[in-house]
């Protein structure tokens, strides 16, 4: 909280900030500008982690369901039996890597928030047997083989092709992914904006001091520069707080991460994700003091 | 040195202040500005530190016509104009000491040097204890001591002082416009506006006159005590 | 953006705002306060609702797991019939409101995400039975009757009566609430934090100006109001967006909520908790207010 | 109506600027306040109307201890001085009409007794057609002139006006200093701080005369011109 500044004049010795004509340094009104950038440097961080994870959780999900199939087989007496064969079979077909049948427990695992983890419970229910397909690579061909060699060998027997889900979970990826991307713009296009506006607010502030230095002669570069100077710093300090928050944030979602159940999909970041992360900054930087230099010259020039 | 032709000016849409102002200042010469409260003394300064823009006719400056010149050129002129200003306009942050160095600092010293020639210029004028405060400590005339600093430090080709003595006593006054008349010998064109009646009746220079709006020139050591308005000296 | 105050000396004829002798009204610094004020309503009513919907929620699960069980007969052949006496038996039961046998469709329906759609696949698993029991008050007594009707009746029965359950539900909802309350306070010390800083420089940046008034024999009061009026303006505009964003959320919530498939739990409010939710901007304009006193007595009182 | 004893100034840590002054102005009194620039002048005014605490000493106001006074008997004491301060201190972005209002609204006078008062008062000191104008706006003289009626607006008991005519020419200063007068002869107790020979020698009243510190009285009816240091009168 700024001390009235009369204390500051009688009992202190002035001190110039070296290279500072005008008093940008002073306290009022700059823990508002860091802290902005600090925050807008949170959300960019967030929302682009946010949305690469997305990405990487889709790309998982979506090449899971798209490279897996699953072969319901209804309870029967030779249930297990066909499904042998079938898991005997189906990796002959091309692109299928494998075919397993599941075992009880696989299923009880599924069923037990129905059923209670009572086993014996489930080792009384007639339950279907499954026949997870995993491919390497889905073509209409090779889910036809496999319709095929379902009907051949099981006949009652359901293939669970995910389709709908594919078609349904792309939509949404795309549109979070678009989301995510429009968040971003509008953030660096409100940080611009925001900054903007500091520098005017700043240059009105100190609009005698300005005049004057322009009336002594000195040029807009000498006068512009105090003002990028300004910025600079102001944004680095706004960004170093925003990324310790991201990074704290990461830290706690990481160890959150590893205590929970394994419910929550794990956001693995590849080496340019970090890249991407980490140009986050800089960018706002550039962006940052680009802004902060026009819109000075802008100022400076309506002057005579 | 300046050449004012025609010279007029209004502020925003309001009457014209100044209106058709012609005079010369030549090289090295040294001038008063007289005339009474609001009739345009600090405006015409103001065009002559090239604070604003007339709003018709011309002037140059320095052989330059000053409508023509581009920012840069612009501000090099300007570093070559000390202004001390009636309301002084000290930065209020800045120390006695940083307050006359800035002009040396716009134009880009050495703070070697910057710090060799502020010190002796303000023990000079009497501030040589006063160097590291803030002008809110000093008093009035002080404080226009320190204006009064910053306007001659960088040892300026033209120098307008306003007023630069309505807070002094008699002896720091006279001890400034004798640094005025040094400088003028030096060759630097000086013009100053006063109501000081002690100043004027002591220097024999030159006078501006203006009266709403309208500039004449009185030649003290010419006519003895008369009033104004004589064609003489205009084509002089 | 505030335009170069120069321009604005020059063209414009000055109007002093009524009542003002300090330009408080002025565009510098005061978009930051509203736009603080408003952020802070958004975030109070926010966590107020939150918190006020889901203690309902909570009530809702806890009340709903409290006064209700399951048994489960596993399949037999008498299991229909063991299960249709208990729901005959089990209500002549002190507290025991309704028992009722789970029909085939109301089990495929819990079943459906594991074993698809095609109810002729559920026809062909023999199922559990179960019979569903609604208490109107869950005493122990009540329990034991229960326990011992079944064992009489279908011996091989087994009673969940969701004990585990409750005890973490019960944690967990406190847990939230105790959050809710402590994000509310933190809310609340951060908003009178911040306008006592705004007051402060506020009252810096005016210091010349207060410290004329104040020689001229302006009175504390006389001083204060000023600033007080002006922290009320700014905290009701403020409040008034914070109010309006918040009403928008809940109307977005509202729309998203009848639209979904219904897994959302309702947010249903009651009157008091709309008194609640109303009494938030007037507890926030009182603090702040209050807080603007305070803080003008405290900077007026170093003045001689 | 004013009393000094033994009172000491320093700002901060820093030297007495006054030091050990005593001295009694009369109710009704007029005096100059005189002395080299940093003699202290401005802060003697400074204490005269309250707007610092003496660092020792007692001063007497219109019959009160001014150091045992609260905050709402020394604003109510405030009300009844009018200053003129040597950078004017106008608001600036109140207009000329109403920073010469300023005192009458904090005494809570009517809006059109206000409007009457104000607009006579700029009418009478020639700034009739500058009232809705900003400070920024208007010439150092017309600046000055804003200030002195802002002081006198309200009928002070007690008037300090501290170089209240640096900025202006001789006729509009004369013009004032009989304002001053006018309001003396109705009983307003006056002090004057100023540099200017041309008032100081036209106008006979006592003078304070402050150097380094230290305060002297000299009244130029009694003794024709000679140097200050008079006991008798520290006794009359
Ligand atoms: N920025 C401005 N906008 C509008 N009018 C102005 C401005 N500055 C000065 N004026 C007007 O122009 C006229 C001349 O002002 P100027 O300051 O040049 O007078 P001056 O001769 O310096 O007077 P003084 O001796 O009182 O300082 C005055 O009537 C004043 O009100
Ligand atoms: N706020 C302050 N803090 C510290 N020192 C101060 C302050 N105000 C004044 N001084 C010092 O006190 C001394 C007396 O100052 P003061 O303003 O009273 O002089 P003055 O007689 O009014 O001079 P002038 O004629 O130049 O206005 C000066 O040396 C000045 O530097
Ligand atoms: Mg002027
Ligand atoms: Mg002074």
């Amino acid at each position: 909280m700024p001390k009235s500044p009369i204390h500051h004049h009688i009992f202190s010795i002035a001190h110039r900030k070296s290279g500072y004509d005008i008093p940008l340094h002073t306290r009022l009104g700059t823990e508002f500008l860091v802290l902005l950038i600090a925050l807008m440097t949170y959300l960019l961080l967030l929302s682009a982690s946010g949305s690469i994870g997305l990405g990487h959780m889709a790309d998982k999900w979506v090449s899971g369901l798209e490279n897996a199939m699953t072969i319901e087989i209804p309870a029967s007496e030779n249930a297990q039996k066909q499904a042998e064969k079938l898991a005997e079979k189906l990796p002959k077909i091309d692109y299928v890597k494998t075919a397993r049948v599941l075992t009880q427990s696989d299923i009880g695992d599924m069923l037990s928030p129905w059923l209670g983890n009572d086993t014996s419970v489930l080792s009384d229910l007639p339950l279907p047997t499954l026949v997870s397909v995993e491919l390497t690579k889905r073509t209409p061909a090779t889910t036809l083989s496999i319709k095929n060699t379902v009907n051949s060998t099981a006949p009652e027997a359901i293939v669970d092709s995910h389709e709908v889900w594919l078609v349904d979970l792309l939509k949404l990826t795309n549109g979070l992914r678009v989301t995510a991307l429009i968040v971003f713009g509008l953030i660096l296009f409100v940080t611009s904006f925001v900054i903007a506006g500091a520098v005017r607010s700043r240059m009105a502030m100190h609009q005698r001091e300005l005049e004057l230095l322009h009336t002594m002669g000195a040029t807009d570069k000498y006068i512009s520069l105090q003002f990028i100077r300004y910025i600079f710093s102001q944004t680095t300090k706004g960004l170093g707080f925003g990324v310790l928050a991201g990074l704290m944030t990461f830290i706690f979602f990481a160890v959150f991460t590893n205590q929970s159940t394994g419910t929550l999909p794990e956001l693995k970041m590849g080496q340019i994700d970090w890249i991407i992360l980490a140009s986050i900054p800089f960018l706002l930087l550039v962006i940052g003091t680009f802004t902060a230099r026009q819109t000075v010259y802008s100022v400076l020039n309506e002057m005579p | 040195m300046i050449k004012f032709e025609h010279v007029g000016l209004r502020y925003g849409i309001g009457p014209e202040v100044l209106s058709d102002i012609t005079f010369t200042l030549e090289q090295g010469s040294f001038h008063f500005l007289c005339g009474p409260s609001g009739a345009g003394k600090s405006s015409l300064m103001t065009l002559l530190y090239l604070g604003r823009k007339c709003s018709r006719g011309q002037i140059h400056m320095m052989g330059k016509d000053t409508g023509k010149l581009k920012r840069d050129e612009l501000a090099e002129l300007r570093q070559k104009i000390g202004v001390v200003f009636q309301d002084f306009r000290l930065l209020p942050h800045l120390s006695a000491f940083d307050n006359a160095a800035l002009p040396l600092r716009i134009s880009g010293v050495s703070e070697k040097k910057i710090k060799n020639h502020v010190e002796e210029l303000l023990d000079w004028v009497g501030l040589g204890d006063c160097m590291k405060r803030l002008p809110a400590t000093l008093s009035g005339g002080q404080q226009q001591r320190i204006a009064v600093a910053r306007a001659v430090i960088a040892n300026p080709r033209l120098l307008l002082a306003d007023e630069p003595t309505g807070n002094l006593d008699d002896e720091t006054s006279m001890k400034l416009m004798g640094l005025f008349e040094q400088l003028n010998k030096m060759g630097t064109t000086i013009l100053i506006a006063t109501h000081s009646t002690q100043i004027l009746d002591r220097l024999p220079h030159r006078r501006l006159i203006l009266n709403q709006g309208h500039l004449d020139i009185f030649d003290p050591n010419a006519q003895s005590t008369e009033p104004p308005k004589m064609p003489e000296f205009l084509h002089a």
